[in-house]
Parts: C-alpha cells; structure tokens; sequence
C-alpha cells in the first residue's frame, strides 16, 4: 500500500475528490501554481485548471464568504485559510455565517463547505501562524471541527468534510505534515467524525489529545511504559462532534486521564473534555482530571516556543502525578 | 462632480431629451407595488405597536429604489441578496408577502421561509456580510455557465464595512455577474451620511475595483430602473460587476424600537419629503391621463385588500412549536446535540 | 444614596470619568445624539462634544483597531460595539492585537482600552444581537473579561476597566438594563476583577454564574429555599481574571455545584469553571459539578428565545438532581 | 489612464523639465541607505541559510520606495507604521539596525525592542491590521494638537484586506494626518498582481473615501521622495490623508520560506531588473559627476564595515531566557497566570 505524509494524504484526497466530483473546487491564498505555502495543493492547477483552483485576492473574510455563496450556487469549495490564526479576519463569516446558515434560513440553504488550515507551534514560525485558536469555533453550533493526527485520519476525514452537507473547519497540524510516512490507501475511504481512536491501550492513565498533540502523547506514553505505567491514548479526532461515548469508556476503565492541548489552558477544549468527564465519569475517576496546555500568554517568539508549549516532560509529569494520587 | 442619473423629475416631469425604458403598463406595475410597499409599513408599524409584529425596518421612501431595482430581474433565473430593507424587492421575487408577514409575526417556521424555486437569500442582519456570499453566488453561476445576475443590496452605511470592499475587489476579479446595489438613504440608525464617509459619492469606490459605479436619484423609479438595466444586462453580457449609489431618503425611523426626535433635524426631513418616490410617479401619471382620482381610489382598496388577505394568511400560519428548536442546524446532528434535544423535548412536555 | 438601574449606572460612570480625565474619549455607533441604542451615552455628547465622543463610520474592525491607535496615541478610548456579537466584525482585532500589542511589542505599547458591548437573551432582539459570546475571547490572553450583573458592580468595574492599563472587553447584559435600580454612589469607587461575589450564603449547593444568569440563579435559589434547599450564589464577575479560590472555597463548602450560562453549552466558560473545579476541589465533590446552559445551537428566533435559554425551571431541577446525588 | 510619477528615468536620467525637491546631499544620504538595504538583505539572507537569521522577507529591488518615503518624515515627530518589508524606513526612522538584527537572531528581549523615543510601532505580520491602528493613532495626536503626521505602510496583497477599507474611510472622516503609503511590488507571495484587483491604478482607491491618490514609480527615489513630502505636508496642514501607490517589483523571493521558481516568469524578472532602483541613482550621480569607482568602492566598503558591526553588536545581545516568557502580557497579571508563571519557572529551573 502507498507511504504518504500528511501533506501527501491530503493532496491525494483532493486529487480523488475533484476527480469525482466536478463541483468541487479549491479556493485561497496561493493555492495554485505555489501549491499552497506548504504544498499540500502542488499539482492541482495544472491538473484542474484555474477555474477550480483558484488564487484569491488577499482577503479572508471574502474567501470565506464567497465560499458560502459558491456553495448556494451549486459549487462545493475547499476553502484554504492560509494559516488557522488568520480564520480571525473572517471570524464572522464563520460562526455567525456559514455555520449558522441552515438555521437562518430555515434549512433552505445548507452550505457544504470545508475550510482547510494548517496550525501549530513547534516550526519556528512567526507571529499568529501558530496559534491553536480551535476552541473559539465550538462555541459557533452549525460547524463540525477536524483535528486530524495522522496522514490516514487526514485523507479519511479530508473526503468525509468535503462531502458532508454541513460546513466542516479542518485543521492541519503543520508540525506533523512531513514528519514521516504511513499507510494510506489510494481511493475512497472516509474516516467518520464523532468516533475518537484509542491510538494505545494501556489501564494506568488514559492521555486525551488530538491533532499534533496526540502525537506528543504517544510519545509520552512510550516514556511512561518505560517506568511501568501503561498509557492508553485517546485521539478525539473531531471536537465536534465529540466523541463522548469512547471518551468516556476509556477514562472509566483506567479511572485516571490527563488531558493534552497546544491551545492556552483557560477555555481551551480541554476544560470542555474535562467537564464532560465530570459530567458522565465522576464515580469512576480515581484522581483529579489533569491539564496540560500552553500557558494563559500569547504565543512567544520562535526563540521561546519550546518552554511555552506543552512539553513531553510536562505530560510525562503531569501522568506520573496523577497516578500517583 | 458626479453625474445623478435622473428622468422623472420631483414635480412630476420627465427631465427633457431622457427616454425610459420603462413602458407605461410595467410602471402601473411598479406604482403598485411602491404602493403596496408604503401601505404595508404604515399596517405593520400598527401591529408592531400591538405587539404583533417583530422588529421591523420600513422602505418608507425609498420605494422607488427598492422596486425600481428589483423589477430589472428576471426572477426565473437572477437572485436577490438583501440587507433587511428591501421586502417589496423580494416579494416582487417572488416570496410570498404573507410568509414573509407571518415570520415577522413570530412564525419563524419552515412553512414561512423562502420556498424552494425563489431566488432569495434570507434577510442578512450582520452588516455587509452578504456581500461576499453574493459575489460567490454570482461567481458560483457563472463558472456553472447559467445566465443568472446576483442583485445585492448594501445601505451606504454597510457600506463602510470591510466586506463590502472585499466583496466588490472580488467580484471585479472574477468578473462576476453580480450588481452591488446602494441604497444611500442618508442614514444609518442616527449616523449622517456624512460622519459615514468623507467620499463626495459612493458611486466612486467603483473605479477603486475596476468596474463602473453610477449615481441615481434613488426616488426617481424611471431612473432607476434604467440604471439597474444597464447594469443587469452589463453582467449578464459577461462584463462583469457595477456598483450603483440610489440617493435616496430614509423617510421613517431605522427601526420599530428606534426615535428618531433624538438626532433628525425636522426641517430637513420636511424638505425630503417633497421629493416623495411615490407622488412624483402619480403627477406624471396624471399628466398624461393615466391616474385620477377613481383609480387612486381603487388602488388604494386594492392594496388594502391585499394586504388584509395577507395578514390574515400570515395569521393563519402555524407558530412555532418546541419540536422546531433543534431543526435545521445539522443535517446529521453530532449525538450530544441530539441528546439535548431529547432533554429539551421531556422538559417542554413535562410542564 | 441615589438609585440607578445599569444604564444610569454606566451612564454615571462615563460622565465621572471623562470629567475626570480628559484623555477618556467615548468611540461607536451612534454613541452621539442618539446616546446609544439602549442609551447608555445619552448626554454625553452634549457635554464633552464631538470631539470626544464620536459617532464613528458602521466597521467595527476600525472602531476597535483605531481604539488601539488612539490609545498609543496618548488617548484613553472606551468604544462602543453595538452588540457583542458584532465582534465578530472586528475579531481580529481584538485578540491578535489589541490582546496582544504589550507582548507584541515586548512592553512598549501597553494598550488602555476598554470594549463595550451589550449582550444577552431574552429580550426578543433580532439574530445576532443576543449571542453571548464571551467565551469565545478568554482564548485571547492579554484582554481581561468583565461581566457585570448589577448596577453598583457595573460602575465599578467599568471604572476599573478605563483605567486598566490592559485592555478590558466589558459585556452589559441588555436584559437586566432596566430591570431595576439600587444604590450606586456617585463619584469614584472601583470593584476590582478577580474578585468573585457570593451573592447569597447557602450549605447545599452552590450555583456558579456571571452577567445576566447570575439574576437567573438569585431567583432559582429563591425557589430552592422555598424547597428548603439554601443555596449559595456565586457572581464570577470576571471570567479573566478568575477568582479561582472564591469559587473553589464556596464550592468545597456544599460539595455540589451547579454552572450557569447563557452561552452554548459545549465549550462555554461553564466548562472552564468545571475544569478548575475538578483540579481545585475534587475532593471536596459529593456529586458531580453539573452545567445549565443554552443548547448547542444557533441562537433561535424570538418566539423561541424562551425554549433555548437556561430557564429558571432548568436550573432548579439541575440543583435539585445535584443535591439528590 | 493614472499618471504615474516619475524624475529619475531607469537610464538614470531626468525626467525633462522636472525639479526634484531631494538636493545632492539628500540623494547621497538616501542612496546609502538604499545600499546599506541591499548589502543587510543579502548578508542575512546568508545568515538565515546558516540558521543564525529567522524569517526574513527582503526588501530587494523596493530600495527607492522604502527609503524615498521614510526619508520624507521627521523621525522627531512623525510616526511610521510599517508591514513588514520596510526594514530601512524604520532604521531611517531611529530603530537601531542592532536591534532589530538582534529580534532577527532570536534575541526577541525587551533590551532589542523598540527603544523609548522611538516613533515607530512593531513590524505588522497580520496584514493590513496595522492600518486601522495607523488612522487612530494619527486621528489621536491630531486630537492632542501635535503636529505629527504617520506614514503607513501596506502592500498591495494587504490592501484586499477589509481592514485597508476600513482604515482608509475612517480617515477621510476624521481628516487624520496620515499617509497610506502601498508598496505594489506585484506580488503577495505567489499571487501576482493581476490577481490582486481588477482596478488598473490602485491610487484610484482615494477618490473612494474623499481624498487624493498618487501613482509614482516606486524605483525613482527621487518620485518617491517628492510625492511623499506631498502627502505628508498636505497632512501637517491639516488637510487630511493621501493614498500614494509606488510601482515596484519585489527583486527576490517573498520571504526565507519561499520558493519562486515554481510561479515566477524569469524573462519577467529579467526585465524588472534592468529598473533597479540603486542603479539609475549611481548612474545619474555618475553623470553628474558626484559618483565614480572611487567613491563606489568606499561605499561599498563602509556599508560592509556597517554591516559587519550590526551583525557583531547584534549576537553581544543577551539572548532569551526562561524568566522573560510570561514578561509583558499585563501590567497586573490575573493570579492563574503568577501561578503558571511559578509552576513554569519551577520546571525549567528543575531541569
Ligand atoms: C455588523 C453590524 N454592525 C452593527 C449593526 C447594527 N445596525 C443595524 S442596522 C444599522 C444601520 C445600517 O445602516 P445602513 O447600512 O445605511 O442601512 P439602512 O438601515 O439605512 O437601510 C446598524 C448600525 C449590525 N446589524 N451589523
Ligand atoms: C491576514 C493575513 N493573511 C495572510 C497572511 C500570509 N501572508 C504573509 S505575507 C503575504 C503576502 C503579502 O503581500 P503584500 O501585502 O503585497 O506584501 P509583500 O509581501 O508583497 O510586501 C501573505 C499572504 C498574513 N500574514 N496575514
Ligand atoms: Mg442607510
Ligand atoms: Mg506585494
């Protein structure tokens, strides 16, 4: 079966995608004969022409707008927001816009759209292009969120977002794009939201995560089993929806979790997760559900990036705590 | 100094030399439906005082604009994309003024909103930020080959939002088949025109994307109409987007919850009143022997007719009911969603 | 002491400040003759005239970034976003810059603006202007988060928020506008943020709210006393800073808690007030921290406002379950 | 047809019967700093391949309208409000050249920011955001009665942003002393120009919010100059805001990131060089006779000696450390940010 990276595994979704569908079309910042700033779009123009695979002018709000009026007309855009913290000069395309859009029209108007943008500290970026602002989009109903971890996960759930009725953010780790190869199958395969993965088993302590920092938690859980605690790691994959069920099942089998986010602690997503675990594991937890996050600042410059970002230490000490109590 | 575009002049005359393209049976049409439009804002204030009738942004003098423009459309195939001020552009498109009343009345349903086949957008309260999704719209029709023109409304002051200016920069990009329609009615709530923009008309913001930008008497239905022609038929030739300033006067308040005693000078509202969309139409008429006092009177009844009938039908309409709450937000609602509604469902029925 | 309801309060606030300090310049949307839509600027300016209270051209983006401009500047700008959910216009200038512009410029540009914004349910306004979106902001680090519920607290804090050298986002909760008056002195006094209110003592439980759900909750704990449940009521105030151990002491005193929010339900700042619950006062638990909130959908129209709001009803029957556990 | 402004032609000649207010001594100055610009791009671009430089976009090729525009302010007064590509403007400006070096080489400490004093705000990577942040500043010290007028920078990709909109119409409002100064170097990143915006001058643009646009040659320092103490006298007389848009071309990649072998035309680029900016000036103060080999070699030498001392006072910065992480997001930090701030220092310090 074909090794690909995750920048591969998405370029062959949208490959396959547009193949099959002729209403799809791409849309953003230097998608086309750049490929997009990290490539995951290299091909597309001269394979799909510069009618669905377009540059736009310099504007998010109008990426995204236009995208939903692409979709009323019969178009189904992949909207590529250049990186995840520029969503905020079309924030109110967003939440209020393309997600709420059914509802205000009565279910008249659905918009299948995806948004695509990469995130995430750890490349020595400058300002805002790591930003992991992913929690301020739950609270925008309408909207589904993709974390994907892998290069499997990205295509899998890259064609599921694409063909969902509903608007679907997906959210690339940039950290992970290149950081080596997996099994990814040419063809149609989907990847269902609303089903986290149980990536380990372990009956220790459950690491709760999803995108680059579930990649961090296996690592992390691979130090661990080196001290005799064995690790389960849960992927959420999708916040929205949120995969309580599996969420919860495993958090009660171990009894104990730690929850992972590159986000700033305060509203993160992993508040949501730990509220959800007092909501519906409370008589199985043995010990406080614990965070670890970046911290309650903005993101730091390039040169500082390591101490702000949640550290495989800071989760490694974070499980052994917990376990400990 | 920008040239207004004019031909029906205040006092009712025709400015000489000008020719509408309006025949003399399509503009009964529109003094009817400008008509309709005048009556239905003076009924509905009244109901809203009632407390029968939602928020509401009356067309009260800019009935000219806003169905001079619309009747340059060909329903069957071009879109609207309103602001929230232009109802008898979309009920001239063909959604029925009696769900548009009902949902007004509260019956916010899914047996009110815009049926299927009529090319409407809902109602866009976020300043400007239809624009952007009208652009796609008519970006979207286009790269599908289909002869449709998006027609999108934006007050002068949603105007000064940055999606406007994205908006038109891609629309002229893409030559899109879109008209980007102002309505400059000197107001936005109880800002001036001109703490709104230091441009002299906004017509000239055009020319900063590429594509040509007119000025209208916004209270002149000929003239508008003219001008919306041209622009209709320029995007539908493929030569892309214009952006036309109607300059025309809010002659009400903002809105059902505003007062305007608070910052309106009254002389100059007295002063805007003499150049009402609405007599201008009917001098004319007069004076080439097709209005009178009985058709006056007849249409008067007619309209108000019609609009009993629709506020009747409107009420007629089913309400909301609980089982509506969680509709139309998912096609596949996420469990924990689901699961809510099912908790709100055994609330509601347990009382 | 004289008596006054929100507005008046905020109104007195204003005049005291800018009579104070001729640097405070008032910025919005209709702010000037029309004295705001909900009239808290009424009179100001005919007083301070035009040129410190200013109706500005309808962008949002520009009120808030000039806001930062004006402020380097040497002014001290308290803008008016007509609702909160109009930030969203302008989000991009709120948490990237203006959050951000200390940090950005490593302590050169402090920025001392405050953002006002009225919000809330309730009072059957048209889409948008109810959506309580505060949640959506404390991913920002650097911008404080300030929920007043009464009018003694309301001029308060915002004359704390004026003269806060960081920017402070200041949410009014248009439902409790009018809704009576009580004594708010004239002249200066200052409620400090991060510290939260116990609004009423009680052993059972405690319910956990801000702005307008802290009313909801006053007359919940009304009807649960009547029941002979007496629970005590906690007003955050500010949800940045957060008064982590006024909550976590008045929660570990009833072992139960209930949160309260008019914001959806998932990922609303009820889930950070879970989160810290359980990492401060697990185990001080008797039942799990339950949360009332509105549903995970798009605000509704006004005939159906009353449906998605947390209810009086709802909130009673989450404190009752909790106590029962 | 826009007018574009030009004095000093590519062949280094004048333009007929133009009189550039820039004397001798002025353009000596100006083309020093337009090589010290081309020396520091190209030295640190070296230092970025070695991975002692961050991300870096040079300023190659826009040499003429960076500095003619930054040479037309009062350092002690006006303000510059840069991108992020105008790295000499801001030098010119007073913002040691060590210092931002040091920022560049990771040395991101409140000792290497913005020194007190200092007119110039941070460089601006959300694009376009500066300016609305501009037009407040400028609207705040005309407010305070200072007689300082901002220079703000934008490129033409930036200037699609709804905030560019925004930013200018405020101005025009409030007739703030600023200037919009667009860099249209023809690309934002790989999206050339014509993809940008259909309008064919973007100093069309002004007309839009009431004030006056400018199109000069962006490689004619001379032009540059000329047209931007225009815009800011007009500024400083309290006539209110200018849109100048300098036509240049962007001689090298967008940033460090980038790669323009897979969009770029090189017959294009090939052209674009022969109207180097740096090159008409030697050639005309050559045929003036104020330039020779002689001179050029001291120059070139003294840049390089410049160079080299910034580089070396640059890495004898004090780099990051630990305590410096949670510095400077509040004047009073909330309690749960002091505790984090603990807990951190604890874990580095445990290490
Ligand atoms: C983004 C946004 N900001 C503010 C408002 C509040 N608001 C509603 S209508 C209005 C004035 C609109 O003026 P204009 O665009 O000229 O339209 P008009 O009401 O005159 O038809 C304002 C400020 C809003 N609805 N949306
Ligand atoms: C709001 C925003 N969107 C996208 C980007 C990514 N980006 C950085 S530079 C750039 C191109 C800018 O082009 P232009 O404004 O013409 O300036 P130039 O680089 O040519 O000087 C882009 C798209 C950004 N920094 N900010
Ligand atoms: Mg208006
Ligand atoms: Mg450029």
């Amino acid at each position: 079966m074909p090794q690909r990276n995750i920048v591969e595994a998405i370029n062959n979704a949208l490959v396959e995608e547009m193949e099959r569908d002729p209403r799809v079309m791409l849309l953003g910042l230097d998608v086309g004969k750049l490929g997009g700033v990290f490539r995951t779009t290299t091909g597309l123009i001269e394979r799909f022409g510069d009618r669905r695979v377009v540059d736009t002018p310099l504007a998010e709000a109008s990426i995204l707008g236009a995208s939903l009026g692409l979709a009323l007309s019969g178009m189904v855009p992949v909207a590529e927001i250049q990186f995840l913290g520029f969503t905020a000069q079309g924030f109110h395309q967003i939440g209020p816009q393309l997600a709420k859009y059914r509802h205000r029209s009565r279910g008249r108007f659905p918009c299948q759209v995806t948004i695509r943008a990469p995130f995430g500290g750890g490349i020595r970026s400058p300002e805002f292009h790591s930003d992991a602002v992913e929690a301020q989009f739950v609270q925008s109903p309408g909207l589904k969120i993709v974390m994907p971890s892998n290069a499997y996960d990205a295509k899998g759930m890259l064609l599921e977002a694409i063909r969902d009725p509903d608007p679907v953010l997906f959210c690339e780790p940039d950290r992970l794009y290149r950081l080596g190869r997996m099994e990814v199958p040419d063809g149609d395969y989907r990847v269902p939201f609303g089903k986290a993965s149980v990536v380990r088993e372990g009956d220790d302590i459950t690491l709760v995560a999803w995108s680059a920092a579930s990649e961090l938690c296996q690592r992390a859980a691979d130090t661990l089993a080196a001290d005799g605690i064995e690790a389960c790691v849960v992927d959420l994959r999708t916040l929205v929806p949120l995969d309580v069920e599996t969420l919860v099942k495993a958090v009660a089998k171990t009894g104990r979790a730690v929850v992972v986010h590159e986000a700033p602690l305060s509203a993160g997503f992993g508040a949501e997760v730990v509220a959800t675990l007092m909501e519906e594991a409370f008589y199985d937890l043995d010990a406080p559900v614990a965070r670890v996050a970046s911290y309650d600042i903005p993101f730091p410059a390039a040169s500082m990036e390591h101490w702000y970002l949640p550290s495989l230490e800071r989760v490694v000490a974070a499980a052994r705590r917990t376990v400990s109590l | 100094m920008v040239e207004r575009r004019s031909i029906l002049k205040p006092d009712g005359t025709i400015v000489p030399g000008s020719k509408p393209r309006m025949d003399e049976e399509f503009l009964l049409e529109a003094l009817r439906l400008m008509m309709l439009s005048r009556a239905y804002d003076e009924r509905v204030i009244g109901l809203q005082r009632q407390g029968r009738f939602g928020v509401y942004s009356p067309g009260l003098g800019q009935e000219a604009s806003i169905v001079g423009s619309a009747m340059s459309l060909d329903p069957s195939r071009d879109w609207i994309v309103p602001q929230y001020r232009e109802l008898m552009a979309v009920v001239r498109q063909g959604y029925p003024l009696e769900l548009i009343t009902a949902t007004y009345m509260g019956k916010t349903t899914p047996d009110t909103r815009i049926p299927e086949g009529v090319n409407v957008l809902p109602t866009q309260v976020a300043l400007a930020a239809q624009l952007p999704q009208a652009t796609g719209l008519a970006w979207g029709l286009k790269l599908q080959g289909k002869d449709a023109v998006v027609m999108a409304y934006i007050g002068e002051g949603g105007s000064s939002e940055g999606d406007f200016h994205e908006a038109l920069n891609l629309a002229g990009v893409q030559r899109a088949p879109i008209v980007f329609f102002m309505q400059n009615n000197q107001w936005a709530i109880s800002t001036p025109r001109r703490m709104q923009s230091a441009v002299p008309s906004f017509s000239l913001r055009a020319a900063g994307y590429g594509f040509p930008g007119v000025e209208v008497d916004g209270n002149d239905v000929l003239a508008v109409y003219d001008v919306a022609v041209e622009a209709v038929e320029r995007a539908r030739a493929g030569e892309g987007p214009s952006l036309v300033e109607a300059v025309t006067y809010r002659m009400g308040f903002h809105n059902t919850t505003d007062n305007p005693s608070r910052y309106l000078d009254p002389a100059e509202f007295e002063e805007a009143k003499q150049r009402d969309p609405i007599q201008r139409v009917i001098k004319y008429l007069t004076a080439i022997g097709l209005w009178d006092d009985e058709r006056q009177k007849t249409a008067d009844q007619e309209v108000a007719a019609e609009i009993e009938r629709v506020v009747e039908a409107a009420q007629a309409q089913r309400g909301v009911r609980p089982e509506m709450l969680f509709d139309n937000v998912y096609e596949r609602p996420p469990a924990r969603v689901e699961r809510q509604r099912a908790e709100f469902l055994k609330s509601v029925n347990g009382h």
